[in-house]
Formats: structure tokens, sequence, C-alpha cells
């Protein structure tokens, strides 16, 4: 039989040794923490979106439209810090 | 139209009348082809030349010159507006406080005015803020603006090139008399500032010269019972005077007369005889000398 | 009338991740507010972050994962046709979003009862830094825990009225998971600050 | 074949109720026209109001609730949903061989969104505190402090934005799956491009309206504190969101609007539109460049120098495409064979009046310039030249284009044609006007001017009364052709897109059989 509920298993405990991670991290004093913010939360999320969101077995489209959202976001970001980075 | 009154006035203006004038030719040259495309390719007009589809040639040029060209009127711009935010050191700094609906202005020394008064040719910084909404502090003649924002302080600065009396403008809309929330710059020459700013509190307010005029009716008291702009008071505008048709009381009866300028003159020396009907009859005859009485007849003469 | 034409699966995909988009840009907007008033107010964000529970964050993290799971197990368990184990793990995705928000109770009424909330005077005596990151915070978690109670709702419609089909159980599924995917940012921006 | 889209039930739940893309098309139109009129009526009473005070019956209050509403109505409720909610609607499944879009509930959905987005919006002018009085923009803190009804106005600009939201994704959706076969990317109609385009930008700017108006209203009605700097929150912020949002908005304005005009331009002139991949490609192009460029709404503001620069030089690039759109618009009319009539007339005018508008837009986008004209006339101008004269004429046009289409009548062409003089010469005399009193100084949102703006008051209004007339001619060449206008034949223009290929008006299912697409859309053969 075929054992379905062993990749989502596997994801999940991947994302909470990543959580544990992160508290400990943050633990550690401020840099360790954004350091934290900035690798281990991206890729929490894109565990999510890879396996819990099936993109990973996606056609290119659907791989193609978070991508955007995601690289909007991105520079909807970095224009708002041309301002309040420099005031 | 308005000419720029401020150096970096002047400054923007050549920019602007600049791009604007190569837009111009542009944009004709755009309207010219179009119309005459449509005149020549009318169906009525048949011909067999063939119509192409595109052309790499023709489409990358006409992307590529406004790439340049949009980005040198960039460039243009950014070098004044540099200039614009870096006050100098030199210059004296005024706070500018906006509140609903009227401005502030407060020297270093702490005199505190409702009118902003500068000296000519020199620097003048501004900092400008707000008590409560967000205004726009606007000096038209001086192409200069700068937002009044609550918890934040903007900085401005300006050089004005010539005495007067100039409007300040609140540009953000901030609340039922945003359209009432103006205010003067008043522009003397350094001296006569000086003798104001470093005169202590009695010291008169600086009178700007230009016009003469405005500023007699004004420390005369005129201004408070007769309108500038049309709007009704207690005595009849000043708005418009010469020429006007007016009704005046004589002791024979009612009568119609045009406004000239001797009308002008009697009414201010003798204001008891003939006033304008409708009006309650208060107005003080004035002392007044030929010095100041003919700046001020002129001024009503070619009035706003 | 006429007859709808209805959308192939590829099709209904497509459209929901495209809704997918607008909630993710949704949020995004607040984490733009977010991280222009953490830029201004480094310090007070870090002093605000103390006064958070790190440790009921990190158990919703890890009740909102586990639902994520349970809810991936739903569908896959539905794609296999073992439909009464879908219809098990779809009510446990439901008990454990209940929990969440229950969690979530706790934690906002803690706050409240230090005067933490906006409008209370307490709150307007501390500094501009702090108020913007406690305003953030009840901004950020209540939006998300709407989004969690809509989630909730349209996962219960669909377990109540038996409407189970693989395709829309993935929809749902989809919607779960991207809440989930909002928290797990929200995690640190608040919970570890400090 | 079954009867056209106009007959396939008649009471008014038949209209309501109908998920055919086409019923939902002319339910916009209908509700839309409406609002139009009513908000350029308030725009006629705020010039009448410049020259006559009327008081007491219209105090500064009224004043500035006229403009607040003139341009909430205007901006929310005609131009951003307009062309893709009517044209786009009726037009996008007929023009990409489909029998309608891929979720037509979720499309009658969004019209629905889109009357509660009214009725709310339009409520909030009789309850609570009364009309708003921020202007369409909302700025914090005023419209935190003001007593009037923000929060109900604001909900309903949140439903109308939810329907923008729903039409773009249906639309994307759509257009990925329902092409007819054959029918490539590159073999769409410009119009289809332009909507997707369009979509985008409505998928991904629009829900930053969505939390912006959100913490407006959790600002006012719990004190939470994100844009009032006495609670710890900041104006720019409210600034930088709501233009993250409203910049790419003005290009869900205008894209589609190009996107009618590429298709009126080749069909007039019986030949391929010139440069079909640069067209298509610069929609796309305005569509994420115009994301980047929010800031140049905020140089005045305090913003930093670093923003200022970085924004001004973007926003010289993003009317690069546009510049090459227009340039290619009149390349086609090169070697055509032009029939010149009523939709050609009006699209060439929204070329004119476009580029007018675009270049003051370049001129202000300009930093030092920007500081004299920013919050004046010269803005208000410019975005009513590419609002009206831009949007808005296209829409004229795209009225007069499709109005067979879509009625299965001609409307008057007498009317159109005798309509064209007063609203070009009343346009540019109202508008042109603007610009001057602008230059001059005159600032925006004013009730009373200082004498000196007299004059030019006096001739905007002017402008403003030849204009109302144009704008009335127009109602009557198409109310004319609505009640005694000649049946129209399936192509009264020669045109060589799919819409052409179906009787006018278009039976329900759009297509007999679903056509097979074997060349681009724009090819004309001899005698047509
Ligand atoms: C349909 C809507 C629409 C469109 C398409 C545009 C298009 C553009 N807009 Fe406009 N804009 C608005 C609607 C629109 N705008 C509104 C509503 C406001 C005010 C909001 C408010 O405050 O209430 C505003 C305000 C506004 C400002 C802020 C002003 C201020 O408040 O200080 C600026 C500044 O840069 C600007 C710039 C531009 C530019 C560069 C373009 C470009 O995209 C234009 C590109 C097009 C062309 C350039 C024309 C074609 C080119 C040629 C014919 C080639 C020849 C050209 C030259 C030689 C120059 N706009
Ligand atoms: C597409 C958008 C659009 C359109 C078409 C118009 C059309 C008009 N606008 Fe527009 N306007 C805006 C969008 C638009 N406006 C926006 C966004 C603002 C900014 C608001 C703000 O500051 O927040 C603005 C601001 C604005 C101002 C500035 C107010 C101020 O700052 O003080 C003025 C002033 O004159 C004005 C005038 C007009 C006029 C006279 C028309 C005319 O074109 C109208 C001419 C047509 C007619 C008059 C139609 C005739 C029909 C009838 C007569 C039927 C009558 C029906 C009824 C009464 C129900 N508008
Ligand atoms: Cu102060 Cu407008
Ligand atoms: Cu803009």
């Amino acid at each position: 039989m075929e054992r379905w509920w062993i990749p989502p298993l596997g994801t999940w405990a991947a994302l909470l040794v990543l959580t544990a991670a992160l508290a400990a991290l943050s633990r550690l004093g401020p840099a360790p923490a954004l350091l934290g913010l900035l690798l281990l939360t991206p890729t929490k999320a894109w565990l999510v979106l890879r396996h819990f969101m099936h993109l990973k077995g996606e056609g290119l489209l659907l791989r193609v439209v978070p991508a955007v959202a995601l690289g909007t976001l991105l520079i909807y970001l970095s224009l708002l810090f041309s301002d309040v980075a420099f005031r | 139209m308005t000419p720029p009154l401020s150096l970096a006035a002047g400054s923007t203006d050549r920019v602007f009348w600049a791009w604007v004038a190569v837009s111009v030719f542009f944009y004709a040259a755009l309207t010219a082809t179009m119309i005459a495309f449509v005149l020549r390719y009318r169906r009525s007009r048949p011909h067999r030349l063939p119509a192409s589809e595109g052309s790499l040639l023709l489409e990358t040029t006409w992307t590529v010159v406004p790439t340049v060209l949009f980005l040198t009127i960039f460039a243009t711009g950014w070098t004044d507006y540099r200039r614009m935010r870096a006050v100098p050191r030199e210059a004296l700094r005024v706070l500018v406080t906006g509140r609903q609906w009227s401005w502030g202005f407060r020297y270093p020394n702490g005199k505190e005015t409702s009118r902003l008064y500068a000296p000519l040719d020199r620097p003048m910084g501004l900092e400008v803020t707000s008590a409560d909404v967000i205004h726009g502090f606007y000096i038209p003649d001086f192409r200069l603006k700068a937002d009044a924002v609550p918890g934040r302080v903007n900085r401005t600065w300006f050089q004005a090139t010539r005495e007067g009396i100039y409007d300040i403008q609140c540009t953000v809309i901030c609340g039922v008399d945003h359209s009432r929330m103006v205010a003067e710059a008043v522009i003397v020459p350094e001296a006569e500032f000086r003798r104001w700013y470093f005169g202590g509190e009695e010291a008169p307010e600086p009178q700007a010269s230009q016009p003469r005029g405005l500023a007699l009716l004004r420390t005369h008291g005129c201004l408070a019972c007769h309108s500038l702009d049309g709007s009704p008071s207690v005595g009849p505008t000043f708005q418009e005077l010469l020429g006007r048709r007016e009704q005046i009381e004589t002791p024979g009866g009612l009568r119609d007369i045009r406004v000239d300028e001797r009308r002008i003159r009697s009414a201010i020396v003798d204001p008891r005889h003939a006033p304008v009907a409708g009006y309650p009859r208060v107005m003080p005859a004035a002392e007044l000398g030929p010095d100041d009485l003919e700046p001020m007849v002129g001024f009503l003469k070619g009035g706003p | 009338m006429n007859t709808a034409v209805h959308a192939d699966a590829e099709g209904t995909r497509l459209g929901m991740w495209l809704f997918l988009v607008t909630e993710l840009v949704l949020f995004g907007g607040l984490f733009m507010a977010y991280a222009y008033q953490r830029q201004l107010h480094g310090a007070a964000f870090h002093v605000g972050g103390q006064a958070m529970d790190a440790r009921l964050g990190l158990t919703n993290t890890a009740v909102l994962i586990t639902s994520s799971l349970t809810m991936a197990l739903a569908l896959e368990a539905a794609r296999h046709g073992a439909r009464g184990l879908s219809r098990a793990f779809q009510g446990a995705t439901l008990a454990l979003g209940l929990a969440f928000l229950a969690i979530k109770a706790v934690e906002w009424s803690a706050k409240f009862h230090h005067g933490l909330r906006p409008g209370h005077p307490h709150l307007a005596s501390l500094p501009p830094g702090e108020q913007a990151f406690f305003g953030l915070y009840f901004t950020l978690t209540g939006l998300h825990g709407l989004h969690v109670v809509a989630g909730l709702l349209v996962l219960g419609g669909i377990l109540a009225l038996g409407k189970d089909r693989p395709l829309v159980l993935e929809c749902g599924g989809l919607y779960w998971h991207l809440v989930d995917i909002v928290w797990i940012f929200l995690l640190p921006l608040f919970y570890l600050a400090a | 074949m079954s009867g056209s889209y106009l007959q396939a039930g008649h009471g008014i739940r038949s209209w309501l109720l109908s998920t055919d893309h086409k019923r939902v098309g002319i339910l916009y139109l209908a509700l839309m026209s409406g609002l139009f009129l009513a908000g350029a009526g308030i725009g006629f009473l705020m010039r009448l109001v410049q020259l006559y005070r009327f008081q007491p019956l219209i105090t500064a209050q009224t004043y500035n609730a006229l403009f607040t509403l003139h341009g909430v109505i205007m901006i929310f409720l005609f131009v951003i949903p307009g062309l893709p909610a009517v044209f786009g609607n009726f037009l996008l499944p007929i023009l990409i061989g489909a029998r309608d879009v891929l979720f037509p509930r979720l499309n009658l959905a969004s019209f629905w969104f889109f009357a509660a987005g009214a009725a709310v919006a339009l409520a909030s002018l009789f309850t609570g505190g009364g009309p708003p009085d921020t202007g369409w923009s909302f700025y914090a803190p005023f419209s935190l402090r003001t007593g009037t009804n923000v929060t109900l106005a604001a909900l309903g600009v949140f439903l109308l934005g939810f329907s923008s939201m729903l039409t773009g994704i249906n639309f994307i959706a759509t257009i990925h799956r329902l092409r007819a076969p054959g029918m490539g990317f590159f073999r769409m109609p410009l119009f289809v491009w332009s909507l997707y385009a369009t979509g985008w930008v409505q998928i991904l700017a629009t829900p930053i309206l969505a939390v912006t108006l959100i913490l407006v209203m959790l600002e006012r009605l719990f004190g939470v504190g994100i844009f009032d700097p006495a609670r710890g929150g900041d104006p720019l912020l409210y600034q930088h969101l709501f233009w993250t949002y409203s910049h790419p908005a003005v290009y869900i304005m205008i894209v589609p609007a190009m996107g009618a005009i590429s298709e009126i331009l080749p069909t007039f002139a019986h030949r391929p539109v010139f440069g079909y991949r640069a067209i298509a490609l610069s929609s796309l192009a305005i569509a994420s460049v115009g994301s980047l460029v929010w800031g140049h709404h905020m140089f005045t503001s305090g913003m930093s120098e670093t923003g200022d620069i970085v924004f001004s030089v973007l926003t010289m690039l993003v009317a690069v495409p546009s510049a090459i759109k227009v340039f290619n618009w009149v390349a086609t009319l090169h070697r055509g064979r032009i029939d010149f009539e009523p939709p050609l007339l009006y699209a060439l005018t929204f070329v004119f009046l476009f580029a007018a508008g675009g270049i003051t837009g370049v001129l202000q986008g300009a930093l030092s310039v920007n500081v004299h004209v920013h919050d004046t006339y010269w803005i208000v101008g410019h975005f009513h030249y590419v609002m009206f004269g831009g949007t808005g004429f296209a829409f004229l046009a795209a009225g007069l284009h499709w109005f067979p289409k879509m009625s299965g009548r001609m409307y008057s062409r007498r009317l159109a044609f005798a309509a064209w003089p007063l609203l070009f010469t009343g346009f540019n005399l109202l508008y042109g006007g603007m610009l001057a009193a602008g230059w001059m100084g005159m600032p925006r949102r004013y009730f009373h001017h200082l004498p000196r703006y007299h004059g030019i008051h006096v001739w905007m209004t002017v402008g403003s009364w030849i204009l109302v007339a144009g704008i009335l001619l127009y109602v009557a060449a198409i109310l004319r052709g609505l009640l005694r206008g000649a049946r129209a034949p399936a192509n009264p223009w020669g045109g060589s897109t799919l819409e052409w290929t179906v009787p006018s008006p278009p039976p329900v299912e759009n297509f007999e059989t679903v056509p097979v697409i074997t060349e681009g859309p724009y090819v004309f053969r001899e005698g047509s």
C-alpha cells in the first residue's frame, strides 16, 4: 500500500524543527534573531508553499503566479525603503 | 503671467519653459502627422501602397529618443531641486507652523508673527511643521512649497529678489477653511528688517514699500472696513473701484456716478460729503499729506 | 437563464491562486507598514516585543502548523479514497483552528488587562514607537485571526455539507495553508522581536 | 441558432441575476452612466460655484464635500471599473472565441459588490457626520479627525476594490484558459492584452488599498495608532500606502482605454496595427513599471531625497511605453484605407488629449517643477486630460464603436459628429485653463480664490458650459440610436476581430461553433 501520509509528516517535522531553531536563535541576541527572521522564516514559508500547497507538482503558470506576488511585494518594500531608510 | 521673484524661481521657470517648448514641438509634429495621414489616406483617395506592420528601426528610435529626453528632464529638475533642499548655513531659520486655519511664524529670537517678514536678497530658511493636520506652505511667486506635516519638520528656503508683499496659500485640504488659510510674506530691505528684528518687542512692523499705497491703506486701518477681494464688509470693497457705477447720497438726493480719480480722492479726504448709499456713515476723515494720499489713490486706481 | 460554463480543475486552481495572491498582497501591505515603523522606531519595537509572551506565540505556531498537517492529510486521504479518514482529519483541522483562536483570546485579554489596547490611557502614555508596535500587533494578529475564522467557516461548511470532493478540499486547503504562512511571518515579527 | 442575448429573457430578474457576460456588461453600463452623469453634474456645479457663491445654499463645507464626492464617483465608480467592467465584460469572451468568462457567477458577484459599494459610498452622504470632506485621497490625519462620515465612505470604496479584484482574477483566468483553439497570446486582439495587463495590476495593487482603508477604519473606530502622529502613527506612511495603490490605479484606468483605441484605429484604417508586439508588450511594461512610481505624489511631503530621486527617475521611465504606443498608433494610419467615422474621430481625439495629459505628467514629474505645481490646478488639469481626455474619450469612442454590436442598432452619425466640436472646444478651454491657473499658483480644493485668479476661473467656467453641451449631444446621439436607429449589420465597420463575425447583437452562446484561429487579429482582405 502506498504510504501517502509520510511526506506531509516529514514537512510538518521540518517546520517544527525550524520553529525551534528560530526560537533558539532569537534568544541569542538581536543579530542572530534578525538572521533567523531573514533566513528561517522564508524557508518555512517555502516549505509550506512547496509541499502543503503542492507547488512542487504544478505547472509553470501556477508557480509563476505566487512568485510574481512575492516579487512585487519585495519591490514595494525596497521602494518604500528608498524613503524611510534615508530619512 | 506671474514673474518669478526668488532665486530658485527663475531657474524653475527656465527649466519649465524650455521643456514646454520641446514638448510642444514634438506634440505639434505628432498632431500634424496624424492629421496629414488621415487626409492623405482616406478611402476616397485610393492608393496601392503597401502598409508596413512594423519597423524595428523606427520603433527603436521612438523608444530611445523619449527615454533620453525624459531622463534629461529628470536631470534638470533634480539639479534645481537639490538646491532647494540645501538650506544655506548662514540663512536665518524661521519656524513655520500651520494650524487649522492660520499660519504662525517664530523667529530664533522668539518673535512671533502672523505674517512672514524676510529680508531682501538674503537666504531665509523655513522649518515647516503643523500643530494638527497636514497643511501645505506655498508661495507661488517664489515657486516654493513644503508640506506642513504634524510630528515632523520639513526644511526649505528662499531668497527673494524683489521687495513686496506676496501671497502664502495652504495647498493641502485641511478642513472647512482650507481656502481661507492664506497669509502674506513681506519682503523688505535688510536694514529695515534688522531694525525690526533687533528692535525688541516694540519695534514697528516692517512694511514692504511695494505697493506702498497698499501698505498705507493697511496702516491707516482702511482695510478694517473695506475688502480688497470683493467680499462685503462695513464699507464698499476696493476691488475694481475705478470706473465702477455707484449710487451716492448728495444733498439733492440719490445720484448715479461712475467712480473716477477725483471721486476716490474726495472720498478719502472728505468722506462725509456724498457717501455711497446703503452703507453706515462711519468713516472718519483722514489727515493725509500728499506724500501719503497720492500712493493710496494710485493703488486704488490700479488696485486689485 | 443560460447555464453557466463550468471551469475545469486547472482553471479553478488558477483562480484560487490568483485569489491567494490578493491575500498575500493584503498582508504584504501590513508588513510594509510594520517594516516602515520598525525602521523608524527600532528600539521601541524591541521594548514592545518584551511585553509579548513568546511561549504563547510558539505554542500557537505549533498548533497552526499541525493544523496545516491535518489539512494536507485530509486532502491526501480523500485523494486515496479514504473518505472517512479524510473527514476525521478535517475535524482535527477545525479543532486545532479553534484551539488557536482560544489561545489568541487568552493572549489578547492579557494585553487588554495591562492597558495595552488602543484607546487606553496607559497605551497613550507610552512613547510613539511602542504605541505603533501595539497598534500593528493588534491589527495584524486581529486580521489574521479573522482569516482563521473565515477559514474555519469555509472548512466547516465543506465538512458539514459533505462537499468534500478533492478539488474543493484542495482549494479550502490552499486557503488554510496561506493563513498558516502569514502566521509563520507574524511569529518572529512580534513574539521574537525582543 | 438561438436568439440574441437581448431576447434571452425579459423580466428584471433575467437581467439582475444573469450570469451572461454580455448582460453583466450592460448592467455595469447602465449603472455607471447614471453615476457618471451625476459626477459630471457635480463638476459642473463646482465650476458655477467659482463664479456665483449661491450662499447660504453652498458653503465652504459643501464645496469640500462636492469635490470629494466628484472625485470619488469619477475615480472609483467610473474610470477605474469603466472600460473593463463594461466593454471588457461584453467583449472579452467574444474576442477570444469563448462562450463566457471562466467564472460567470463570480462575475455577477463582482457586479453586485460594485453596486453595494456604490450604495454604501453614496449612503455616507446622508448618514453619520455627513458627506466626507477630505478629497478623494483621504489624507491622514485629517481623514482620521474630521467629523464627517469617512468611515462609511471608506467601507464603500473597500467593497468597490473587492469588485475590481474579482474582475481582475476572472479576466486573467479566462484569458489563460478559454482562448479559442489556435489563439496564442500573440494572436490575441490588443484590447485583450490590455485587459490582461490591467488584471494583474488589479490583483497586485488593489489589496494595498484594501488594507489602507481597513487601517483608516480601525483608527477611526478604535483609535489604533497607525497614521496619526498623536498616537504613534505616521502620516507619510498613509501616503505611501495610498499611492502604492492609487498610482497603479491610474494605469488601471488608462491601459484598457489604450487597448480600446488599439482596436478602433486599425479597424477604421483597414490595415494591420503598426508594431503589434510593441503595443502588446508595452501594456505589460506600463503595468509593471507603473507599480514603481507612486512616490511622485509625495515630492513635497518630506520624503527622503533618495526617495525623491528614485521616484522621479522611474516616473520618467514609465512614460516611455506610453510614448511608444502613441507613435505606433499614428503610424497605424500610414497608408491605410481610412473611413472617417465618428469612432475614429473620437479615438484620434483620445490620442491628442492623452498625449497632452501625458506630457504635463512628465513635466510635473521633474522635481523642481513639481514643487511649484503640486496641489495646484495644474495637477487638476493634468489628470482631467488623462482621465477625461484619455479614459473618458476612449469610453466615448468605444461606446460608438461597439454600440451597433451591443444594441443591434446604429447611433445617430450626425449627432455624434455634431457633438465633437463642442466637446473638443469646451474641453480645452476648461482643462487648458486649469493648467494655466495652476501655473499661476491657484491651489486646488479651494472654495474661495484670491482675486488675482478670478479671470481664469471665469474662463474655465465658460469652457465647462460648452463641454456640457457636447456631452448632452453625445448622449442624444446614443439615445436616438436606441430609439430610432437603423438595424446594425454584423460587421458595420469592416472589422477583422472575432466580435464582427457574430450577429449584432450577439446570440447568447456567442458562437454557433467554436472558431479556430489561424492568423493574427488584424488581417484585412481586399474589399472589406
Ligand atoms: C488616467 C489616469 C492617469 C494617467 C494615465 C497618468 C499618467 C501620468 N502621470 Fe498622472 N495623475 C493622475 C492620473 C493619471 N496620470 C491623477 C488622478 C493624479 C492626481 C491625483 C491627486 O492628487 O488627486 C496624477 C498626478 C500625477 C503626479 C503628481 C502630481 C502632484 O500631485 O504633484 C505626477 C508626477 O509625476 C504624475 C505624472 C504622470 C506621468 C509621468 C504619467 C505618464 O504615464 C504619462 C505618459 C504619457 C505620455 C508622456 C504621452 C505620450 C508621449 C508622447 C506623445 C511623446 C512626446 C512626449 C514628450 C516630448 C514629453 N501624475
Ligand atoms: C474621469 C474623471 C473625471 C471627469 C470626467 C471629470 C469631469 C469634470 N470635472 Fe473633475 N475631478 C476628478 C475627476 C473627473 N472630473 C477628480 C478625481 C478630481 C479630484 C477631486 C479631489 O480633489 O479630491 C476632480 C476635481 C475637479 C475640480 C477641482 C476642484 C477643486 O480642486 O477645487 C474641478 C473644478 O472645476 C472639476 C471640474 C470638472 C468638470 C467641470 C467636469 C466636466 O467634465 C463635466 C462635464 C460634463 C457634464 C457636466 C455632463 C453633463 C451632464 C449633465 C448636465 C447631466 C446632469 C445630471 C445630473 C445633475 C444628475 N473637477
Ligand atoms: Cu491648511 Cu489647507
Ligand atoms: Cu501617479
